[in-house]
């Protein structure tokens, strides 16, 4: 069995105005000293068996295509057996 | 009686919801999200759309508008208080109304002209309906599916806590089809269509709306 | 870092400069350095290339787009004309409208979802500039095949990113367009058309007046958006590492818009406002400098003091950032306290960026050194115009000659059936819910007509009922067989659309989608289609008021068919009396207007039925448009229409079955006299429309169309109780062609609604 | 400078109608074996200064109040100084 945990954010150049707004709301309900945030999305894909060889190279690719956009999108992907 | 309509940033109804209220025969008073003053209205509605953008989650950050405070006060004290759509969002974000609004099943904004069913008319803002009595008004939304956990459900459900049922068509995925609820007494109502589209046979499919907001005059009337 | 200063450039006047990256030609960059006097600084650069694009200063079209003004129509309703932000048309009682329609075609080829999205943003703005409200949006779009792949990964993008950012700026959706065609594949289109409304007193122009007056930028914060291309420039000036990377792609925020719509709204009803501009394409450069030109004729900017979301951004880059939601706003000294105070009720960002004065010049400082010191009219204003060379295709004569009539067409009471029902769920003419139903269309509360009716209409008077309908159109095969006719035809049935609404046809919007300029054949399409419209336009008597123009929609040699989409806005003074696609109760009478020819040419029946584009398009007959029109607009008026629907695309068929659908009521029809099945059910010929009549009205409407000479064929009857002798259960609505064939509306509807949900499940 | 990461995951028994949509599409895409996918929000929050005492209780409670809702959702969160 494994675990894979996608975590998807939006490329650092591109105005993530989501982010934005949670960094002004984290401002109102009084936490000081917020520099930047970022809202991204996080997959949890659970899968039968261990995750290896062409498997593993096809997850690695709908990562990059499906689950993230790579116009916008950066993503980082992490395996768990 | 004066009907309070709050406006947050990015609220997108507030103008029909005043223009509905006025219809019914009350005046419509403004109410800005950053003032805690509720102007001693007899009751408030919080309108549809996308205030602060829906960014985060639909109403979370509405939630700790001053407004919000001095209402949830209110509401507990008794006020009327109808949210629509963002509003019913902005209720449970608050809690005061159970479970939550997410993304709808299909995945897609859907606009229609939807039946209902309306299921209770103990509430102050249902009374002018039969029981049972079938409306078509608008629905709109990206985040309408009502969730809670079974026992929520099944209490919502035994307190007859549902105020309005979608027929023909779940839009959303709601839970148990389940359109609007409203809190044990009867005051604070959520509905995630828009009664205040309803209202002119001009602009709306029907003028089915209208009857939450005569209701809510009429349980007024009646209380003093 | 270094920073190409203007002493820099006098200094160093030998310095070679990346000007062809930038797209500037050899003769474009000599006529800056003429100009300057000296080279361009890297900023100026910047600026005039930008500014000189094709999509910023419409060097190509510009000597077609004249004949608008020069054939302009005699009219009382223009307000403000071609040349500002939108058109402005007064619509009576105090009241102006503005609209416009803008393409974001490549964006959205790109990345659909945020393409489509900042195309809605932008038009919004435009309107806004102009003092208006924002009233309604509409969307005309052009895939490829539906069934194409790629056809699958735009069209769900850009539908959720059109109705992504109207539903959350709270703007109605009441209409566009959805066609598909080979030639979209790969080039997409994206139009979109916002129309807003304002009292007259409140119009505001893009003139940066009264010297001393502060130049206030406001709204979101500048990133690096959008300049791709300016990195040539940008790297010059990164000693090392060079500059960090820059989005090709431009986010949407449509919440930040919408505070920016109300702060605006706010602080030009508060008199606290000179002039304002929009921030779209090529950003500061062209607000400052159409502002400065417009106005006293000189501005000093320090542009340091723009608020960034990107420090690293280079002053070149800032010049030409697209970043979006973001607007310009000359404001008197002692009018800033208020205006930034309404700014802040909104959670506006505003900032004073510069100043307005006389001096003929537009300067910009940057940290104390002077990087831009320029004419602004040579920047905005006068930038190159092109003559360029077209002429009519070889290919032309051969594609008209391939006339549709050798084509098989269907004979037998099956045939005709089964044809209908083909075409009926054919993509063009299936239903375009799964589209609609993702925008909003009741927000506002003014939405009195929206899809699937022929066109949108708004209320903007609730006291009075005063109200405007739009719709848009372009039927691009008609373009291809017949770029003049098909301008025409565009321009004809928005006109048509509107007439049959109830409204009173005013003004005309365009977006004129073709391929290469530089392609002679393409260029000629062009100047064709801007004539046949400049034509069609002073016949019918409405004028242009603006537009925008799309080049350069082809994917290696192959052009998308020649696309003006054409918007016309009408006026109805009561929006109570006007007339929808429902027909009333049964014994009502149908009637169809105008003459019904063989006309197939590039036919909805050629195209889905046999592949098949050749021909001549139907005849454009624009003295009987007007006709047709007033008659509509009489009917409507006197209440003797119950309902009215244009004949278009798919012909009779199509229009009664869309009537029949709405209404959810049968009826049965025949053909008029002496007319076969097949080119009554089918045929295309302009200048036609079915309307209902009841039967206490049916005398004095045939009476005031034989006194006007407008063909009027009785053709049907309304009738809800057809089933049982057509061998239906009863109860079972249909549609029933007397003596040829029955069909159920259900089995009609469900043709006509799968088609889209099937294919992008 | 504190980094802080906050995962946010709609409860086991609330349905999640995204992570099946792209359960369905990974596996039209041939991904074989996936058994379950859970799509989640993840927010990077960039802090000036050490996150602690007051502070760090009021991003605690921020966390679990404002970035999640309670009702549908939990949440972790992990801080880099
Ligand atoms: N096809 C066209 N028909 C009429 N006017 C046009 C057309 N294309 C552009 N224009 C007009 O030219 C002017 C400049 O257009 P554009 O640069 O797109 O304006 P903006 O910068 O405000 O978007 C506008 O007034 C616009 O309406
Ligand atoms: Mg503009």
């Amino acid at each position: 069995m494994a675990r894979v945990v996608v975590d998807v954010m939006l490329k650092p150049e591109i105005l993530d105005p989501q982010g934005r707004a949670v960094q002004g709301a984290l401002g109102r309900l009084g936490l000081s000293g917020v520099k930047d945030v970022r809202q991204g999305k996080q997959f949890v894909i659970e899968l039968e068996g261990d995750l290896e060889g062409d498997r593993a190279a096809l997850m690695e690719q709908l990562a990059g295509e499906l689950l993230s956009n790579p116009v916008i999108e950066d993503f980082r992907m992490t395996v768990e057996q | 009686m004066r009907i309070g309509v709050v406006t947050f940033p990015g609220t997108l109804d507030d103008q029909d919801a005043s223009r509905a209220v006025r219809v019914a025969g009350a005046e419509a008073v403004t109410l800005w999200h950053g003032d805690d003053d509720l102007k001693s209205v007899d009751a408030v509605v919080l309108p549809g759309g996308f205030s602060y953008g829906d960014y985060l989650r639909c109403g979370a950050i509405s939630r700790f508008a001053p407004v919000m405070r001095a209402l949830v006060d209110a509401a507990n004290g008794g006020l009327p208080v109808l949210g629509i759509c963002n509003g019913f969002q902005i209720l449970c974000e608050s809690h005061l109304l159970p479970g939550a609004l997410t993304r709808n099943d299909s995945l897609h904004f859907v606009c229609r002209d939807q039946r209902l069913r309306i299921e209770d008319t103990t509430s102050m803002w249902t009374r002018d309906y039969a029981p049972g009595q079938e409306i078509v008004i608008p629905l709109k939304n990206g985040e309408g599916c009502f969730v809670a956990n079974e026992t929520t459900l099944d209490e919502l459900e035994g307190e007859g806590r549902v105020i309005a049922r979608y027929v023909d068509v779940n839009p959303n995925g709601s839970r148990r089809d389940i359109a609007g609820i409203r809190n044990a007494r009867g005051n604070v109502v959520g509905l995630m269509p828009h009664p205040e589209h309803a209202v002119e046979p001009l602009t709306g499919p029907s003028t089915d709306g209208l009857g939450f907001f005569t209701s809510v005059l009429n349980s007024l009337v009646s209380a003093s | 870092m270094s920073i190409d200063t203007v002493q820099h450039a006098i200094d160093d006047p030998d310095h070679e400069q990346p000007y062809p990256e930038l797209g500037l030609k050899p003769d474009e960059y000599q006529r800056i350095r003429d100009i300057l006097g000296r080279r361009p600084t890297s900023s100026e650069l910047a600026m005039y290339s930008v500014m000189w694009s094709e999509h910023c200063s419409y060097k190509s079209s510009k000597v077609h787009l004249r004949q608008f003004g020069e054939k302009k129509p005699e009219t009382d309703a223009l307000l403000v004309g071609i040349g500002e932000n939108a058109g402005v048309v007064d619509i009576g009682e105090g009241w102006a409208v503005t609209f416009k329609v803008e393409s974001h075609n490549h964006p959205s080829y790109v990345e659909p979802y945020q393409g489509a999205a900042t195309g809605v943003g932008g038009i919004v703005r435009d309107i806004l500039s102009m003092g208006a409200r924002p009233l309604a949006v509409m969307d005309p779009l052009r895939f490829g095949p539906l069934d194409a792949p790629d056809t699958r990964r735009v069209l769900p993008g850009i539908v959720a990113g059109v109705g992504g950012y109207g539903n959350c700026l709270g703007l109605p959706n009441i209409g566009g367009e959805v066609v598909f065609d080979e030639t979209y594949l790969g080039n997409p289109l994206v139009n979109a058309l916002c129309v807003g409304a304002m009292r007259h007193e409140d119009i505001h122009l893009a003139s940066a007046k009264g010297v001393g007056n502060l130049v206030v930028l406001y709204g979101a914060r500048t990133g690096g958006d959008g300049i791709g291309g300016v990195s040539v420039l940008a790297s010059e000036t990164f000693d090392e590492g060079g500059p960090t990377k820059r989005p090709s792609v431009q986010v949407g925020d449509p919440f930040m818009e919408k505070l920016l719509i109300e702060a605006t709204l706010e602080v030009l009803h508060s008199g606290l406002v000179e002039g304002i501009q929009d921030l779209g394409g090529a950003g500061i450069s062209c607000a400052t400098s159409e502002l400065a030109s417009n106005g006293e004729g000189g501005m000093h900017v320090w542009l340091d003091r723009v608020l960034l979301r990107d420090p690293t951004l280079s002053p070149e880059e800032i010049l030409m950032s697209e970043s979006q939601e973001r607007m310009c706003a000359i404001v008197k000294p002692e009018n800033l306290a208020a205006f930034e105070a309404l700014c802040t009720k909104w959670d506006v960002e505003a900032i004073v960026i510069g100043e307005v004065n006389d001096s003929g010049r537009l300067t910009v400082d940057w940290h104390g050194e002077r990087i831009v010191d320029v004419p602004p009219r040579t920047v905005a204003h006068e930038g190159p115009v092109y003559e360029r060379p077209y002429h009519r295709p070889a290919w032309q004569d051969t594609l008209q000659g391939d006339a549709p009539s050798g084509l098989a067409r269907p004979t037998s009471p099956e045939e005709l059936r089964s044809t209908l029902i083909d075409l009926v769920g054919s993509p063009n003419l299936a239903s375009k819910s799964w589209v609609t139903s993702q925008y909003d269309r009741y927000v506002l509360g003014n939405t009195v007509l929206a899809q699937p009716e022929d066109v949108g209409m708004v209320r903007v008077d609730e006291e009075t009922g005063l109200g405007v309908a739009i719709s848009t159109d372009c039927n691009g095969r008609f373009a291809k067989l017949d770029p003049y006719a098909g301008a025409q035809l565009a321009l004809a049935e928005s006109y048509r659309n509107v007439a049959a609404s109830g409204a009173v046809p005013l003004a005309v919007t365009n977006c004129l989608n073709f391929g290469s300029p530089e392609d002679p054949e393409v260029m000629w399409q062009f100047a064709e289609a801007t004539r046949g419209l400049a034509d069609g336009c002073l016949a019918l008597g409405i004028p242009v008021t603006g537009g925008n123009v799309s080049f350069y929609n082809q994917t290696g040699d192959t052009a998308i068919l020649p696309t003006p989409v054409v918007g016309v806005l009408g006026v109805i003074d009561d929006v109570d009396r006007r007339t929808p696609m429902v027909w009333g109760p049964d014994g009502e009478l149908i009637y169809l207007l105008g003459d019904t020819r063989d006309e197939f040419g590039g036919s909805e029946w050629a195209h889905h039925v046999h592949g098949h584009l050749g021909g001549l398009p139907p005849a454009v007959d624009l003295d009987r448009e007007r006709l047709l029109g007033e008659i509509l607009v009489a009917g409507s008026r006197d209440g003797m229409l119950t309902a009215a629907h244009d004949v278009s695309d798919g012909g009779v068929a199509q229009a009664l079955v869309e009537m029949a659908l709405r209404s959810g009521v049968g009826a049965r029809f025949w053909a008029p006299e002496g007319l076969d099945a097949f080119t009554f059910l089918f045929s295309e010929s302009a200048g036609r429309a079915i309307v209902v009549v009841p039967r206490s009205e049916e005398l004095r409407f045939t009476e005031m169309c034989a006194a006007r000479q407008l063909p009027a064929h009785r053709i049907g009857v309304v009738d809800s109780g057809l089933a049982a002798d057509a061998g239906f259960e009863p109860g079972t609505q249909v549609l029933q062609y007397t003596d040829v064939f029955t069909v159920p509306l259900s089995e009609l509807r469900e043709v006509h609604e799968r088609t889209l949900p099937e294919a992008l499940a």
